[in-house]
């Protein structure tokens, strides 16, 4: 029992409960915190994954950006009383019993399927405490091999900054009618 | 000139239509004149064919052969025989009188539909000349349009209904044909390797498509044919169509739509899958099903209260005398299907084109409306008298030729087919002559049929050519059989090969090839 | 003992099951959001798995960019929403049924 | 791999997406900055264009190329220029380019005309254009989410109005979790071969064994993802409601060339990283692709709103594409270009005419709306008719050829039931395409009839639909070559 | 040979005629069309106004036909130079049909506009022209008072057009025009006052019943050309011989000879009303007097008897048909006979006494006498166009009054018509010295001879009756008291009526002199014999062993001494000064009165059989299957269909539209639930979205 598999079951564990919990809360805000518990315990992953970067990349935009924004837009829109009542749809039974039949398949073919896969022999992950190392290398294949992903994850960006705008502007905020 | 006359025969209407849909649609009586214009220079246009058309040569003439889509092989490929050359000569004739009897009859809508009728002609005069199957298809598809438009803007009161149904039978059988077709083609791929949609190519693949495969392909073919000409269990659009189509639309359909089915078959299903044709499951089947419709057309149409579904219902009597004949497989039989699709075209015409004259005055076609018109228009009875003993089948007119070759061409295969064919004979005149007492004869019953007017000279001369027509077949037909004889032993040899020279004939062809070197040696 | 790759899948499966549990049961449109959030973040946990087992950099320079799409799409998605809460006051998803059939 | 920057060769690769996105960017600020007022707005439609023109013209050069000297990929084999991506190129830019012609009346009298609009179309564009010739998982996925935001936003573009805002979600929320499984499935690719890279892939999973189940994992993620794309059933719920609820250009621009893009990733997929599988998904695809069939047949028949009717049609036209990559001879994946290629344009010109329809204060978007139209607008009437016959597959028009080379190829795999089947699909289709012809020419017109709202873009569009469904129709074989050049070479 | 080579002219003249009637005789005609029907022979004076046009029509039809007579005359004159008594026209090929396989092996089917004169058709030509001419001429007096003048002498043209056509045809196809021809001028004929509905339904039914003998002639004519390879007549001979075809004895089993001369007496029935076809002819008596003596007398009722005749070498050929032809001809002979006791109206008395004469010559082909047949055939057009004609004078002269109940003593107010009815009436009974004698008798002794005694004894008690209702039909009509409507004024008929009653007379008492038994040695000898001059074109047996001429003496005096007996026992029951009751009854008894004046109730029967049940009732049935079961199966509701179709109201929306049905309701019926998925609430879909997903996995996963 070595200490990262420890880790790892703790972070799954972490992972798993919070989603649950993100998903089950009756309160939208309760999910959101939730849900960073969750967003965490992946960013531990891959501390674990010994991919550091990343692991910042992941507590930055998502904890630090995303979650933000849900928040934010919680506040926005005032949660009805009846919202809080009914919390699952009329679906519930039906649907989560489709998803496990769905999902057990699916798992049959990971358990399965990814054990016939063959990788390198490894030596042992890249040791923690590399972080220049890592992101080094995360940045030169970034800006050699997937450049123009890179360049386009920009205009990406810049749809979803259009989009937002103009779905949230209101009519009479614009400058003429 | 005189080799692109195919294409020029086709083109006429076609150009016809676009100038008439360029005339101001105010100016009615422009247009009418203009369209007639055009249909009868279709009529002219044909003179050259007319005299230029060789009975004694057994195979294709006036050939036209472009490509038009290279990589599949489809070819922009006219040509005729004698099949084809009498369905021209019908198209042309009848499809200028149907255009000239709307002159009076339609009022609005004027410009568009004297353009559909222009566009039809097209379209059919189009299916009559291709030899390549591809492009007979995509003429084939074409003519419904026009059709349904026809149909559902002038038709009666159940016009929608009848439209989309015509529609849909037909589109539905002719997809499965399409279907059939593609097979054969790629069948034809495999075997030589190029791709080729042209007949005689398609033809070749026969040797090699297995019976029950071409047993399929065939009837692939077979039931959108079946829905065209219409067949015994696929008619039930007809009497719908014709009734609610207008007077013009009722001849077009009956004058020529429904020889496509025949002429498809001779031209296209018998010669492309002769294993298929000659099936015995096909043979009785289509034998049984031809006289199911001789006899159940004819009872029912004993029964009609409306006089169009009358004649419409006749029609599926007398087309299952010329499917009848078809299958039979002998020269005969198959000679006397196509002339008696002709004389079905002429007589039918007549007894639709009756029909529009009294509707036009009336605008009833219920049977009972009528009855003792004769006290007031004796021109017309005897007019009308004529074409019904011309349908009736009476002989020294064209439809006791046609069903009596037909008879002898059944008799040939199976004395029971002639027997119960000849049942129709009998039920033919039943309806025909009940619907005649009940019309014309008696006193004037219904006090709106006093002033009645006798025919006009119009509807006369529009009606004067096909009795002619009902005539000269019927007095002389000796030039319909010729005109046949070559293409139908060509067919009958491929379809039961050496049945000449079983039957100790000498082959009609060998008579042709000589007859054409010598006349290459008097030149 | 090594965590095997397998694992690693597993728990991405297990994340995406309850992703996608997430979509189908909650009415609030926020919370599908979220869950829809968790499923992308399966897709990470599996990309970050498979780089380290294949001594790669690459997965996890795609799970950057999937990361980013995440982004992208709440965005969007609650800018949408907004929109919508706009007109019709509500941020139920069976609500929202008026193009049917 | 030693160019960290572009090299010119990979700017001539990229030249369609960067024109698309600088023309983009471009329009975003002139509209901020040089367009006044309301009136004006159309301006923007005139960059938009000229970015069309200046995409036509690198697509012409890269045709030259890849006729020379074949297909040539830049940025480390991530982009790959060959002529099928040549050919959906050109799909993509006459998609646009009626979608932005026709836009500028109707966001008009929608009250929605605003410059973001133009940007978003180039936006969707780019990403479209980068699926086309992308060579790689990352750059395809970008690509398609670039795509599927913009068009998010395209289709919620009527902020006011409720449908619009409801179909974005709608998109957003199915499109949102699709992308999802699809790239999970990419994920598990990624693991399978350790690249990604789709030369690499296919290598990988060539070397796989028989039936293996990480690789079918990873197919049946990815194919799902992908059929939703499509819209092929069950996975096409979305498509009526968001052609419904989009605004009518948008419509057209989704239901063509969204559609036209997922059917390129497909195939570049499928043909590349599963193609080895080959016998695993074809039986399976044909399924989907009866029952795509079915749904959309059948569901359209008893439709009344026009676009939900045209909506549902697409989705049977989706089944018959598919049906050619069932098929995956070479006459299938040909018919599956040459029913593309038609289905632009006839498509367009319905949707065209439908927006015509949409004036300021009224929708008139139901199959009654065009009741007796033909007494007010005869010509755009015919017009309407030809599109609605080509749909429904009636020779010589367009639509025809389309489903000539699909039942060709099915037919030659020996799938005579499929065959036969789609065949008879034909007819119930044009029982609802004949509803709206009916409709137009047989019925009477009701109380206040919709009127047809021209103004020249709509015009052009129209012209040029009719004139190319005519044309394809009529004298097909330059198209059909075009088609089998571009999509042959570059699939087998 | 100017004639001969011209008799392709004969049917011509006539024909030339018709067209000039039915084209511009509108013009030549007053009165628009014929007054209204009960107008037929009432109210006229005596004077006959001739109407200007009328002139040129008395003087252009009559003419025609007189002209084609003389044709006919100097034709046969030539003939007798012709050794083989035979010789042919053809103008030009007709039908040159396809070669098709025949029995012969080869055979390229051809049927000519070809004439064929030869001593048969020689004796035809000459009853049709001379009886048509004298009919034409009488006819101008009857018809005087009806309008439609042009319509009645053109279609009488065109009948003797046909008429001559079927006669003269050299093959069976060209003989058929002629047949439908005929059948055709009938109709129109009978129709002739197409007001009244009773004519109407007379003439179709009359074209029906012969429709049935036709297809049963063309089948015939179908089977005659796949045996013997030919249809035309001097060609069958031949064809026979080469063919070998041997007399088909056994009944076991039916050789095509024995068919096709089947079919061929089912058409011929039809067209001479034999039982059980007969029961056009008697209706058919609606038409004009003159039209009933013409065709449905003397001409074109023979017709059949003429086409056995025609075809005799093939019948000789199938003994089982002769006996058929024999049976049935003696049958119809009987009943016809019977049912002609009991008639009230004076021309069904005819009509009935027509066809158990026609019956007579059936009987005499079917025991192989054909040339006696013939002679019975020209016998006969002789007296019963007499008979014919002197009823329509007798009608003409009371007014249109037709039943012989309100008759009596007209036979000094008549006395013309009653001296020349009385010749034509004593001729038919077979009275010595008159026509009908020489033939009737030559058909029982020919019977007799041919050892059918029962079919004999049969002709016996015909020839008996005969005489009997013959004479009931004078006595009613001309003796007793005057029961004769007082207002009406009787006259005689004018010349043009009277003139031709004194020729037929005149033939009916001469005629017979071309036939005279044997036994008259001498006299025989002196006198032409029909049967030698028909001996080229017919098979003529001689009847094997000769009998003793004293039997054959016996038999004449047996016949002679039962028709006297007739008659004196007509003259005891009918010439009394008082006609009252039904001095039927006295004879036969009510019932068998009621039996034969309902005509065996063979009308009702078809009635109900045919016309209601067949034709109508399946008619209706059908058309109601078309609507629903075709098109319901169309829908794939059948049993819906029917179900739902006996509501009516519900009927046109399930039932008549059919095919809308299969996407109306049919697809319809799948478009819904389809539709019922797309609930508009997302979460659905996505749940949708993962089955399917679920479902490509599993697919996977089991695959």
């Amino acid at each position: 029992m070595s200490i990262d598999s420890i880790l790892f079951y703790l972070f799954a564990v972490i992972i798993l409960g919070s989603a649950i919990m993100t998903i089950t809360r009756r309160n939208v805000v309760h999910s959101a915190i939730w849900l960073i518990g969750a967003l965490v315990g992946v960013a531990g992953l891959y501390l674990l994954q010994g991919a550091e970067f990343l692991a910042g990349v992941q507590i930055i935009v998502y904890v630090g950006g995303i979650t933000v924004l849900f928040l934010f837009v919680i506040m926005l829109v005032p949660v009805r009383e009846e919202a809080l009542t009914h919390r699952f749809s009329n679906q519930k039974w039906i649907a989560v019993f489709c998803s496990v039949v769905v999902f057990v398949i699916l798992l049959a073919f990971v358990v399965h399927g990814v054990g016939s896969l063959d990788f390198p022999a490894g030596d042992e992950p890249i040791e923690l405490g590399s972080l220049t190392k890592n992101s080094e290398e995360v940045g030169y294949v970034l800006f050699s091999e997937y450049l123009l992903p890179f360049e386009l994850a920009s205009i990406l960006l810049l749809v979803a900054i259009i989009g937002a705008v103009v779905m949230s502007k209101t009519r009479n905020s614009e400058t003429e009618g | 000139m005189s080799e692109h006359i195919l294409s020029i025969i086709w083109l006429t209407p076609l150009i016809g239509m676009f100038v008439v849909m360029c005339l101001p649609k105010e100016n009615k009586s422009l247009i009418r004149y203009v369209a007639n214009g055009f249909a009868i220079l279709g009529v002219i246009v044909t003179l050259p064919l007319i005299r230029g058309f060789d009975t004694a040569v057994a195979d294709f003439q006036f050939v036209e052969r472009i490509d038009w889509i290279p990589t599949i092989g489809a070819q922009y490929y006219l040509g005729v025989d004698g099949f084809g050359y009498i369905m021209i000569l019908l198209t042309v004739i009848i499809g200028w009188l149907s255009i000239w009897c709307g002159w009076e009859s339609i009022q609005e809508k004027v410009k568009e539909y004297y353009a559909f009728f222009l566009f039809l002609q097209a379209g059919m005069l189009g299916v009559f000349m291709v030899l390549d199957v591809f492009l007979f298809y995509v003429f084939w598809e074409i003519m419904l349009v026009p059709m349904y438009f026809i149909i559902g803007i002038w038709g009666g009161p159940r016009r929608l209904y009848a439209a989309i149904k015509f529609f849909l039978y037909t589109l539905t059988g002719s997809v499965l044909m399409l279907l059939s077709l593609l097979t054969v083609y790629f069948k034809h791929i495999e075997q030589f390797g190029n791709a080729s949609f042209a007949l005689e190519d398609m033809m070749r693949v026969a040797a090699y498509a297995a019976p029950d495969l071409q047993f399929w392909l065939f009837w692939g073919f077979f039931i959108a044919l079946a829905v065209k000409v219409p067949m015994f269990p696929f008619h039930t659009w007809l009497p719908d169509a014709h009734t609610e189509a207008p007077t013009a639309g009722s001849v077009i359909l009956a004058g020529i739509l429904l020889k496509m089915g025949l002429y498809g078959l001779v031209r296209f299903a018998m010669p492309l899958f002769p294993q298929g044709a000659s099936d015995g499951v096909t043979v009785n089947l289509v034998a049984f099903l031809s006289i199911v419709g001789i006899i159940y057309g004819a009872l029912v149409s004993l029964m009609q209260k409306d006089w169009k579904k009358l004649v419409a219902y006749s029609s599926v009597s007398h087309l299952g005398f010329c499917t009848l004949g078809l299958i039979a497989l002998n020269p005969n039989g198959i000679a006397g299907g196509i002339l008696q699709g002709v004389n079905h075209g002429l007589s039918t015409s007549l007894l639709f084109l009756a029909v529009g004259v009294v509707y036009d005055r009336r605008h009833t076609r219920a049977i009972a409306d009528y009855g003792g018109l004769a006290n007031r228009m004796p021109v017309y009875t005897v007019l009308f008298a004529i074409s019904m003993f011309a349908s009736a089948g009476m002989p020294g007119l064209n439809g006791f030729i046609g069903e009596f070759t037909i008879l002898r061409g059944a008799l040939e295969v199976n004395t029971w087919w002639a027997v119960f064919a000849a049942l129709g004979i009998i039920l033919g005149a039943a309806y025909l002559l009940w619907l005649f007492q009940r019309v014309m004869l008696g006193p004037i019953t219904n006090p709106k049929n006093e002033d009645m007017k006798d025919m006009n000279l119009r509807e006369i001369l529009i009606m004067a050519p096909l009795i002619a027509g009902c005539f000269w077949i019927g007095l002389y037909p000796k030039p319909c059989f010729e005109i046949l004889e070559a293409p139908t032993a060509k067919l009958v040899e491929r379809l039961d090969p050496g049945y000449f020279s079983r039957n100790g004939l000498e082959n009609p062809l060998d008579k042709y090839e000589q007859s054409k070197t010598a006349a290459l040696v008097r030149e | 003992m090594e965590v095997a790759t397998s694992h690693y899948l597993i728990l991405s499966t297990l994340l995406l099951f309850i992703g996608t549990v997430g979509v189908l049961t909650r009415r609030n449109i926020i919370v599908i959001l979220m869950s829809i959030e968790l499923i992308l973040n399966a897709v990470n946990i599996n990309l970050i798995a498979f780089s380290s087992a294949l001594q790669q950099i690459h997965g996890q320079v795609f799970s950057i960019f999937v990361i980013t799409d995440a982004a992208a799409e709440a965005a969007v998605g609650l800018g949408i929403l907004i929109a919508l809460f706009r007109n019709k006051e509500t941020i139920r998803v069976d609500e929202i049924d008026l193009l049917r059939w | 791999m030693d160019a960290i920057l572009f090299s010119a060769a990979d700017f001539h690769v990229l030249k369609p997406a960067i024109l698309l996105c600088l023309f983009g960017c471009g329009i975003l600020i002139t509209d901020a900055f040089l367009i006044r007022n309301r009136a004006e707005r159309w301006k923007n439609a005139i960059p938009a264009l000229a970015a069309q023109v200046a995409v036509a013209a690198s697509l012409v050069q890269h045709l030259g190329d890849v006729r020379s000297g074949g297909a040539f990929s830049g940025l480390n084999g991530s982009m790959q220029v060959d002529g099928f991506a040549v050919f959906f190129n050109w799909i993509f830019v006459i998609a646009a380019s009626l979608a932005i012609v026709i836009s500028a009346r109707y966001m008009d009298a929608e009250g929605e005309h605003r410059g973001e609009f133009y940007g978003l179309i180039l936006f969707a564009q780019a990403g479209m254009s980068v699926m086309a010739s992308g060579y790689d998982l990352v750059v395809l996925f970008i690509g398609l989410e670039t795509m599927a935001l913009s068009f998010y936003v395209m289709v919620g573009f009527l902020r006011d109005t409720r449908r619009s805002n409801e179909a974005a979600l709608k998109y957003l929320i199915l499109g949102a979790f699709s992308s999802g499984l699809l790239v999970y499935g990419f994920s598990i690719l990624y693991g399978i071969s350790g690249s990604t890279n789709l030369s690499e892939i296919a290598k990988a999973t060539a070397a796989r064994p028989e039936s293996d189940l990480a690789l079918f994992l990873a197919l049946i993620t990815c194919s799902v993802g992908l059929l939703f794309k499509i819209s092929a059933a069950p996975f096409h719920m979305w498509a009526p409601d968001v052609y419904e609820g989009a605004p009518t250009p948008v419509t057209a621009y989704v239901s063509v060339a969204s559609k036209a893009a997922s059917f390129a990733l497909m195939l570049r997929i499928f043909l590349t990283a599963f193609e080895s599988s080959a016998e695993a998904w074809t039986p399976l695809l044909g399924a989907i692709a009866i029952v795509t069939m079915t749904i959309g047949n059948f569901a359209a028949v008893t439709q009344t709103n026009m676009k939900r009717m045209l909506a549902y049609s697409s989705v049977a036209h989706a089944g018959y594409i598919l049906l050619g990559l069932v098929a995956g001879n070479e006459t299938g994946l040909r018919g599956v270009a040459v029913y593309i290629l038609a289905y632009v344009f006839m498509n367009y010109g319905a949707f065209t005419l439908v927006a015509a329809l949409r004036r300021e204060g009224e929708a008139a978007e139901d199959i009654d709306d065009f009741n007796g139209l033909y007494h007010r607008a005869p010509g755009y009437t015919i017009l309407l008719a030809i599109f609605m016959l080509s749909l429904a597959g009636i020779p010589p028009l367009a639509g025809f050829y389309g489903k000539y080379f699909i039942f060709l190829a099915i037919l030659r795999e020996g799938y005579y039931v499929v065959a036969i089947l789609a065949a008879i699909y034909v007819a119930v289709s044009a029982f609802y395409y004949f509803r709206v012809i009916r409709a137009c020419w047989l019925l009477k017109e009701g109380e206040q009839p919709a009127h047809l709202d021209m103004n020249f873009g709509t015009r052009a569009a129209l012209a040029t639909c009719a004139f190319l469904t005519l044309l394809i129709g009529i004298y097909p074989q330059p198209f059909i070559d075009f088609a089998g050049e571009a999509v042959l070479p570059a699939l087998r | 040979m100017f004639f001969l080579d011209s008799i392709w002219l004969i049917p011509m003249f006539p024909l030339l005629g018709a067209a000039v009637m039915l084209l511009f005789g509108r013009r030549l005609e007053p009165q628009q069309v014929q007054g209204p029907p009960e107008d037929d022979h009432s109210h006229h004076d005596g004077r006959h106004g001739q109407p200007a046009g009328r002139t040129l029509i008395n003087i252009l039809c009559p003419g025609m036909v007189l002209v084609s007579f003389v044709f006919a005359l100097g034709a046969v004159f030539q003939l007798q130079d012709v050794e083989g008594h035979s010789y042919e026209v053809v103008k030009w090929t007709w039908l040159a049909g396809l070669d098709s396989a025949t029995g012969m092996g080869l055979s390229a089917f051809t049927a000519d506009w070809g004439f064929l004169l030869d001593s048969l058709s020689s004796v035809m030509i000459l009853v049709v022209t001379g009886i048509g001419f004298l009919i034409h001429v009488y006819s101008i007096g009857y018809m005087a008072h009806d309008g439609g003048y042009y319509r009645f002498f053109g279609f009488l043209n065109l009948f003797l057009f046909f008429m001559l056509l079927l006669v003269l045809a050299n093959n069976y196809v060209l003989l058929f025009v002629g047949w439908e021809g005929v059948g055709f001028c009938s109709w129109g004929l009978i129709g002739f006052y197409f007001r009244k509905q009773s004519a109407q339904n007379a003439a179709t039914k009359a074209f029906l019943v012969n429709r049935i003998g036709d297809a049963a002639f063309v089948l015939g004519m179908l089977l005659t050309f796949t045996t013997l390879g030919t249809l035309t007549f001097t060609e069958i001979g031949p064809a026979l011989n080469e063919g070998g075809f041997q007399i088909e004895e056994s009944w076991g089993s039916w050789g095509p000879l024995s068919l096709l001369t089947l079919f061929f007496f089912i058409g011929a029935c039809g067209k001479s009303a034999q039982i059980p076809l007969h029961v056009w002819l008697p209706d058919a008596m609606e038409g004009p007097t003159p039209v009933s003596a013409l065709i449905h007398a003397a001409t074109m009722v023979t017709a059949g008897v003429y086409l056995v005749a025609r075809s005799s070498d093939i019948y000789v050929l199938a003994p089982k048909t002769m006996l058929i032809v024999a049976a049935v001809g003696g049958m119809t002979a009987l009943l016809a006979a019977f049912i002609g006791l009991v008639q009230y109206d004076i021309k069904k008395v005819l009509a009935y006494s027509t066809i158990s004469q026609l019956g007579y010559m059936f009987l005499a082909c079917g025991v192989g006498a054909f040339w006696v047949g013939i002679f019975h055939l020209y016998t006969h057009a002789f007296f019963k166009a007499l008979l014919f004609l002197g009823s329509g004078s007798v009608i003409h002269a009371v007014g249109g009054e037709q039943d012989m109940r309100k008759m009596g003593a007209l036979k000094d107010k008549i006395p013309i018509t009653y001296k020349t009815m009385l010749i034509g009436a004593v001729a038919i009974s077979g009275v010595p010295g008159l026509a009908g004698f020489f033939s009737k008798d030559e058909i029982l002794w020919k019977t007799f001879s041919a050892h059918r005694v029962d079919l004999y004894v049969l002709g016996l008690f015909t020839a008996m009756m005969t005489a009997f209702y013959m004479f009931r039909l004078i006595f009613m009509t001309f003796h007793g008291d005057n029961r004769v409507d007082p207002r009406t004024h009787v006259h005689e008929s004018p010349r043009s009526m009277t003139v031709p009653l004194m020729i037929l007379a005149a033939g009916s008492i001469l005629a017979g002199y071309v036939g005279t038994p044997v036994v008259f040695g001498p006299v025989h000898n002196m006198l032409p014999s029909l049967e030698h001059w028909l001996s080229s074109a017919l098979v003529v047996e001689d009847s094997g062993e000769h009998h003793a001429a004293a039997l054959e003496w016996g038999l004449i005096f047996l016949s002679v001494v039962l028709a006297l007996f007739a008659i004196w026992f007509a003259m005891k029951k009918f010439k009394t000064d008082k006609y009252e009751g039904e001095p039927m009854h006295g004879i036969i008894g009510k019932q068998c009165h009621q039996l034969f004046l309902r005509k065996y109730f063979v009308d009702e029967i078809y009635d109900i059989f045919i016309v209601k049940i067949a034709a109508k009732r399946s008619g209706l049935r059908l058309a109601l299957f078309d609507r629903q079961v075709i098109d319901g199966a169309v829908n794939g509701v059948g049993l819906l269909t029917r179900i739902t179709s006996l509501f009516s109201i519900f009927g046109d929306k399930w039932v008549v539209d059919g095919l809308v049905n299969i996407i109306g309701y049919g697809v319809k019926f799948v478009s819904y639930p389809i539709r019922m998925f797309q609930t508009g609430i997302v979460q659905n879909y996505v749940l949708l979205f993962v089955i399917g997903l679920g479902v490509v996995a599993g697919y996977y996963l089991f695959e």
